[in-house]
């Protein structure tokens, strides 16, 4: 017999299949509009130069949003993030001094940073999955571990990283910007990801953790793979900002964190779960360093700058969540 | 030797003890029946047998030997899949990545492979082919399913696991005729095959349709299994309700419909909204009005659309006489409008609070309240409380510690404080069991004859056919057919619902 | 001749900041009289390290000549400023000394601050007593050096101890508080060694608790707090630290862009790229003096001093 | 046998928990250091305490109404109002009653801001709060453009440090009228009834028509002038404002919440256990600058102490029931 329901329903647009296939199309939208903005009020900033003076100077905190992504696929938070940077920042920037700053050391200062990162985020998988603390006050807390910790290294921000890490970092190959390697090795780390069973399981747990783990998913076991990866991010965040500052400082992190998670929902993610996309987020990482060049390039008031990036933020992080909305409804 | 052999088993919430003494037996091959009332622990003996419960005490054999079913994941591994009442889907995934969503077929170690997965889905949706319904396909995502089809992709999803032991509870509580009758075809193959298989539903004609077996559960002990050759539908039902009272027998001869002189207190004209259109009828003071057909043909919608929580999009209304357009339920209510859910978890219960508090709150609107005095509302919601005969401790425990159909009470029973002159009921008795039923059609009709309009969408037939003074019934959103006097029986009734609209 | 100058301060916590900018924006009108027209942008906010790093970039895409810089890192801009020398910018820092080879630091030397208030106090508490230091901003460059200047100069007193160290973030209100607290869990504080802006909040806390006359504290250089001093006679010494620098940094920097060469290459300090300017003391002997400068400035103008235009090109070639 | 299983339940109550760790800290906190547990010291805790426990209130009410509700701007709003109360009164007592009225007004307006946005716009409450905090961060600095300005009323430090009646400050009595009042209308007020319905089904209260939209804005604002009120109270104890005084409530005032036995996912709880969760809180915080060791040290000490804390409260459900 034939379906005897007959729900009207409305046709399904193009549009809106585009919207739920790329969700993160509002936030390049909103890009879009901020870099011709910039270009307009300053042309050099969409120079070359200027981007990769963008990509410089945000990396560290796209690397940070996408870290958070995970986390919030499976409709966790890690407030936390900010404060692993930091750990890994003065825990490598001290390793390469005590090793003596060769490329064989950095590596290995390198590969310790990792493991740090790592070990913090597993910390917070078994302190929000397999402890069940509330994630937003448990990752708090760890938080300040975290920075203790970080303080416990250096106390003190200022060991200089070793040049050849930082020259390395800011520098060129075959007259590219390094940089630009690497935001490709990360479309490609993204894309490779996006695939693995790992990312449509969190998402499945960010839909409904009880449904899943009532369907046989090891809910446990793989959140905590979410805030491992979300460690591994941020310890590559904390590579981008040594790079970029190429120096120890127990504290850079920790103003990063708000924003990160800004930059997910910039880049159309529920903070709910269950709904997202990585890419979005780099998107929203971006936004929110445009919005804060544009503010300058515009002419603002100096005491006026803050309050006014304060202001776009907020406009962008509405119009991101009703776009998006409006394009899926 | 049975397949799956339960003894003993038993689980205590706190206080609440969801299930005393479950003893189940399975055989290969047959297709077993569980029946009882609600919150007997239907649901929570199968939880325990796929996993996703821990026990207390008891034991578990599975082909005589003695199992411990440590979680879902294990129950899989031991051979045992489950259909859950609620449900276990991820709304933004896809139908086929539901499907396999306890085993994603993987590639290289980590990578999904979408070709298995693809394969794997449309074998199981081929199974459902023709019965699926707009809009159903492997890349939907669930969220833009409806309850009808979302019901069917859990129910791939349980089939998907391919094991000898197979539990379906309730699963074919949003299904409609055709849906249903090619699930059961797909069981009997199962059976065919070989398979255990556990089925629950509320449904009588069902139990008898597929069933092998049957056995009752009545307060968390199980009290018998028979087969379903020997035993008729007046049978299992003594074996639920035990040594109380007998139920009333249904009413034989339809009640008399005699009430063309009172006036009308609701009005419907040409009213058009999202998913219905056209709607025209009067429902009269002491009238009960039933809807009928398919279950989502807008009579959902309607109701929905009069109480304010969806506006129509045209058309008018009058309630008493008078104009009527409610934006929201706050405005329906005030004007003396009620609405009862048959989803109480999503519309009626308000979890984690007190009794009185999920009693209480249409009195607030209706009366104009500012202060929450305990001893006033107490008083006023004990009789309402009383009159559906809710068990309940006292007023102060949460409503979480009720059974569902004793929930499903407290959520009628806010409706009767402040007696409203409209009273819509959307298939209150999902899910209820027959002793509540009985309980509430009593009440229903009582308020009929006190002068209340009544407008009872059923999903159920029998319950229409027992209650209703005259009934629409819709097709595609249209009223296709009005029902009245002798017309009124199931031959009519199925054939204006099946009828092309 | 027309320049374009970037003033980046990445801390808008004190009113010295403010003062800071102030001083600088009205130095830069005074090159009109010269017939150099310069042209200032500023970002002034509260940011992170990376955050002003951001501020360097946006300055190097706007295309200035100069950067004139009050860091929150010593170390930290290294690279960023490697990058605007390759982009022909000239980069100045002051108020913090930075590591970087690419930039000059135009300023006081914080450390000789610090010390310069401390040898202060432990002379004034004869050579012993129990010291509490309240701090600025932890981690903040001009700050540690501070703290390593009167380390250094406490240490070589044997009698004096220093009982526990505080940040209140250069903030009056936070200073108040600070010693509040401690004053409450140590009855025996004769010295009290704490820097500029909160000064006047420790004092407050002092005179409330009645013990004016047995303490000895470093004192700021806001108008209103010269006017307490005066008036109460606190028994107090200030090195100063004028919000001039930056002033006098950006008078410096246009004498560079003018392609003018020191006369002595700026090599001072830990980073051998340091110019360092004068630190004027204040105590009780030139009190009245210090006064008469604030006469008619609102109660949080600082007490300051700058290299005028003639002044720094005296330091020319 | 019956008794003690009462007991158990009795002391799995979070408000329990809070006093009985309460009692526990100051023990230790006296043997650590002498004189900690003294009245007078008891009493400068509580002030602080009741600091944090008012803009824990408003954190509370916007917690319990569910859909995720939080509140992070409420730091932003502490330090506006303390500047705006401290402009306002410039020190006389005179201006007390306009910077009350300013502040309460400012509060309530952003608190507006933020019920609008999440309900009208269907913002993420954590979203649009965090926004907004970026916004008022921003307009402190525009406010106080980097120049101390405006001073505590005399009358204003009185009440927040001297006492009042049977020894104790004002805003110690101000923080218990608060917790009446709160007591009161969660309990005994259709309004409150109405929080705890659309914290845990608002679907279901929307159709037992609550008026969800009206009460969430109403929580918000609520949570602005609580905010403001303490930032009043803030600027009396400290006599001056600086920028981000407030910046230390915004997730503490979050965790009193927690500790107070109201999970974050709303519907259940309330504000006594919250009160106690403020204390604790504070007393926890004291004992780590009274002991002498790193900041490092501190820190770890603290961020391990507040996990270990959690443990005996609101833990998720485990997925096994
Ligand atoms: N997680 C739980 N916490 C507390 N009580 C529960 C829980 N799950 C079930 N119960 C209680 O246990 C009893 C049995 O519930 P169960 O769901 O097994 O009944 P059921 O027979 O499946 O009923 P229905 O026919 O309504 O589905 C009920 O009183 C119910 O309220
Ligand atoms: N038409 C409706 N039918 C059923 N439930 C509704 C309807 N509109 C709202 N609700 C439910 O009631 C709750 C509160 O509704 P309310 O209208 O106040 O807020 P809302 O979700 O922002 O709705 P909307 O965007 O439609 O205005 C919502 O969570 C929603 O699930
Ligand atoms: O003197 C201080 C200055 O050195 C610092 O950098 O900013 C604040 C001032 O109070
Ligand atoms: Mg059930
Ligand atoms: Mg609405």
């Amino acid at each position: 017999m034939a379906s005897a329901v007959a729900n009207p329903r409305p046709a399904s647009s193009g549009i809106k299949r585009l919207f739920e296939r790329f969700p993160f199309l509002p936030a390049l939208m909103i890009l879009a509009v901020l870099l011709a903005l910039n270009g307009l009020y300053q042309p050099r900033s969409v120079s070359f130069i200027g981007m990769t003076g963008l990509v410089k100077t945000y990396l560290a905190l796209i690397m940070l949003a996408i870290a958070q992504t995970y986390v919030v696929f499976a409709g966790d938070i890690d407030l936390s993030a900010g404060a692993i940077v930091s750990l890994v920042n003065v825990v490598i920037v001290v390793l390469m001094e005590q090793w003596g700053g060769s490329g064989l050391s950095v590596m290995a200062a390198l590969g310790v940073g990792l493991a740090v990162g790592l070990a913090c985020g597993i910390v917070n998988g078994i302190v929000v999955a397999a402890l069940r603390l509330q994630a937003i006050v448990a990752t708090f807390a760890t938080s300040i571990f975290f920075t203790g910790l970080a303080l416990y290294v250096l106390p003190v921000a200022g060991t200089p990283a070793p040049a050849a890490f930082w020259r390395t970092y800011g520098g060129r190959f075959f007259e590219i910007p390094f940089v630009l390697y690497a935001v490709v090795v990360l479309a490609m780390v993204i894309y490779v990801l996006a695939r693995t069973r790992l990312a449509t399981q969190l998402l499945a747990i960010g839909d409904d953790s009880q449904a899943a783990f009532q369907s046989g998913l090891p809910v446990t076991a793989i959140r905590i793979r979410g805030y491992a990866l979300c460690g591994i991010f941020a310890a590559l965040a904390a590579f981008c900002i040594t790079g970029d500052t190429a120096s120890g400082d127990p504290l850079v992190g920790g103003k990063m964190t708000l924003f990160s998670v800004a930059a997910v929902v910039l880049g159309g993610s529920a903070l709910s779960g269950g709904f997202g996309t990585v890419v979005g987020s780099l998107i929203g990482a971006l936004i929110i360093g445009l919005i804060n060049s544009l503010v300058f390039f515009v002419g603002t008031p100096s005491e006026w700058q803050n309050l006014v990036q304060g202001l776009a933020i907020l406009v962008a992080l509405m119009a991101g969540v009703l776009v998006g909305r409006r394009a899926r409804a | 030797m049975p397949k799956l052999k339960l003894s003993g088993v038993s689980k205590a919430y706190g206080a609440t003890v969801a299930l005393k003494r479950g003893d189940l037996e399975i055989d290969g091959g047959e297709v077993h029946v569980l029946i009882g009332s609600n919150g007997s622990g239907k649901s929570t003996l199968c939880k325990i047998v796929a996993g996703s419960v821990r026990p207390d005490a008891g034991e578990i054999l599975l082909d005589d030997q003695p199992v411990t079913v440590s979680g879902p994941q294990a129950a899989r591994a031991l051979g045992i899949g489950i259909f859950y009442q609620e449900l276990s889907l991820a709304a933004h995934r896809t139908v086929a990545e539901n499907i396999s969503l306890p085993d994603l077929p993987m590639k290289a170690g980590i990578f999904v492979d979408r070709e298995a997965l693809a394969s794997r889905a449309a074998r199981y949706i081929a199974l459902f082919d023709g019965v699926t319904g707009d809009g159903f396909s492997a890349d939907a995502t669930v969220e833009t399913l409806r309850a009808d089809q979302r019901q069917l992709v859990e129910i791939m999803k349980a089939l998907a696991a391919e094991t000898p032991v197979l539990i379906f509870d309730e699963p074919t509580s949003a299904l409609d005729r055709a849906q249903v009758d090619r699930f059961f075809d797909i069981l009997r193959d199962l059976k065919a095959k070989g398979r255990s298989i556990v089925f629950i539903s509320h449904r009588m004609d069902e139990i008898f349709a597929i069933g092998d077996r049957v056995t009752v559960i009545r307060d968390g002990e199980t009290v018998g299994t028979r087969r379903i050759a020997d035993i008729d539908p007046a049978g299992v039902v003594r074996l639920m309700v035990g040594e109380q009272d007998e139920l009333a027998p249904p009413a034989s001869a339809p009640p008399a419909a005699n009430h063309t002189g009172a006036g009308s207190v609701l009005g419907v004209k040409d009213l058009s909204g999202r998913g219905f259109a056209n709607m025209n009828f009067e429902v009269a003071r002491g009238e009960i009005l039933g809807f009928g057909g398919l279950h989502g043909q807008g009579q959902s919608s309607v109701l929905r659309a009069i109480f304010g929580a969806t506006p129509p999009a045209q058309g008018a209304i009058t309630l008493n006489g008078k104009p009527f357009a409610a934006s929201s339920p706050r405005e329906a209510i005030r004007n003396g409008c009620a609405y009862v859910s048959g989803d109480r978890t999503r519309d009626g219960v308000v979890h984690g609070r007190p009794i009185l508090e999920n009693v209480t709150p249409i009195h607030y609107l209706r009366d104009r309240l500012f202060l929450a005095r305990p001893s006033a509302l107490r008083d006023k919601a004990l009789p309402a409380l009383q009159a559906l005969h809710t068990k309940f401790a006292t007023l102060s425990h949460p409503i979480n510690s009720l059974s569902g159909g004793n929930q499903q009470k407290v959520v009628i029973a806010r409706w009767l404080i402040d007696r409203p002159d409209v009273l819509l009921l959307d298939d209150p008795t999902k899910g209820i069991d027959l002793s509540a039923k009985a309980d509430l059609f009593a009440l229903v009709r009582k308020l009929a004859e006190e002068g209340v309009g009544i407008v009872l969408y059923s999903s159920e037939d029998a319950e229409l056919l027992n209650n209703a003074d005259r009934i629409l019934v819709f097709n595609g959103g249209q009223v296709t057919r009005e029902l009245t006097g002798t017309e009124r029986t199931r031959y009519n009734l199925y054939q204006a619902a099946y009828e092309a609209a | 001749e027309d320049f374009k100058i970037g003033l980046s301060n990445g801390w808008v916590g004190s009113e010295w900041r403010t003062q800071m900018i102030d001083e600088a924006k009205a130095a830069a009108e005074k090159w009109k009289e010269k017939g150099v027209n310069i042209e200032v942008v500023v970002q002034s906010a509260n940011v992170d390290v990376p955050g002003q790093i951001a501020h360097v970039r946006n300055f190097i895409s706007e295309g200035v000549n100069a950067i004139i810089i009050n860091p929150n890192s010593p170390t930290a801009f290294d690279p960023v400023f490697a990058q605007a020398k390759e982009a022909g910018i000239l980069v100045i820092s002051t108020d913090a000394e930075v590591s970087s080879p690419d930039a000059t630091y135009v300023g006081i030397d914080q450390k000789a601050w610090g010390a310069a208030g401390a040898k202060w106090l432990a002379e004034t508490l004869g050579g012993k007593g129990n010291v509490v230091a309240i701090n600025g901003v932890a981690g903040h460059p001009a700050n540690e050096m501070r703290v390593a200047g009167y380390k250094e100069v406490f240490g070589q007193y044997p009698d004096i101890k220093i009982v526990n160290e505080v940040n209140a973030n250069w903030d009056q209100a936070q200073g108040q508080q600070a010693m509040q607290n401690l004053l409450a869990t140590y009855p025996d504080i004769s010295g009290v060694w704490v820097q500029d802006g909160m000064a006047a909040g420790a004092w407050k806390s002092i005179m409330d608790a009645g013990k004016t006359g047995q303490t000895a504290a470093t004192g700021e250089i806001r108008k209103d707090f010269i006017d307490i001093w005066t008036k109460d006679k606190l028994n107090s010494g200030a090195s100063v630290n004028p919000p001039g620098v930056m002033a006098s940094a950006l008078n410096v920097a246009v004498l560079m862009l003018q392609g003018k060469e020191l006369k002595e290459p700026a090599t001072a300090g830990q980073y051998k790229n340091a110019m360092y300017l004068p630190i004027p003391f204040i105590d009780s002997k030139n009190l009245a003096e210090a006064a008469t400068q604030l006469e008619g400035k609102p109660g949080y103008y600082s007490y300051t001093s700058q290299l005028s235009i003639e002044d720094a090109e005296a330091l020319f070639k | 046998m019956m008794n003690a299983t009462l007991l158990m339940e009795f002391a799995r109550k979070p408000l329990v928990i809070a006093l009985l760790l309460i009692v526990a800290l100051l023990v230790l906190g006296e043997a650590l250091s002498p004189g900690f547990a003294s009245a007078q010291q008891i009493l400068r805790l509580l002030i602080v305490a009741a600091l944090l426990g008012i803009v824990a209130a408003g954190q509370n009410l916007v917690i319990l109404g569910g859909r995720e509700g939080i509140d992070l701007s409420v730091g932003g709003v502490v330090s506006l109002s303390a500047i705006i109360a401290g402009n306002l009164m410039n020190g006389m007592d005179s201006g007390i009653p306009l910077a009350v009225l300013g502040c309460v007004a400012a509060g309530a307006l952003f608190g507006l801001f933020n019920g609008l946005g999440v309900t009208l716009l269907r913002i993420p409450p954590l979203v649009m709060t965090l926004g907004m905090l970026g916004v008022l961060q921003g307009l402190l600095v525009v406010i106080r453009q980097g120049i101390p300005s405006g001073r505590a009323a005399p009358a204003l430090s009185n009440f927040v440090s001297q006492p009042f009646l049977f020894g104790l400050p004002g805003i110690i009595w101000l923080w218990i009228v608060i917790g009446v009042v709160m007591a009161w209308l969660l309990g005994r007020t259709v309004f409150g009834h109405r929080i705890y319905a659309i914290g845990s089904n608002e679907q279901a209260a929307f159709m037992a028509g609550v008026p969800v939209k009206l009460v969430r804005i109403a929580l918000f604002v609520l949570s602005g002038v609580f905010a403001a009120i303490a930032g009043i109270c803030l600027l009396g104890y400290s006599g001056s404002s600086f920028a981000n005084v407030g910046e230390q409530y915004m997730l503490p005032s979050i965790i009193a919440v927690v500790f107070g036995g109201t999970p974050l996912s709303g519907g259940k709880g309330g504000y006594t256990g919250t009160m106690a969760g403020a204390v604790l809180l504070v007393i926890l915080q004291s004992i780590l600058t009274t002991v002498n060791i790193d900041e490092s040290g501190r820190q770890m000490v603290f961020g391990a102490t507040l996990l270990v804390l959690m443990l005996f409260y609101g833990r998720g459900r485990a997925m096994r029931a």
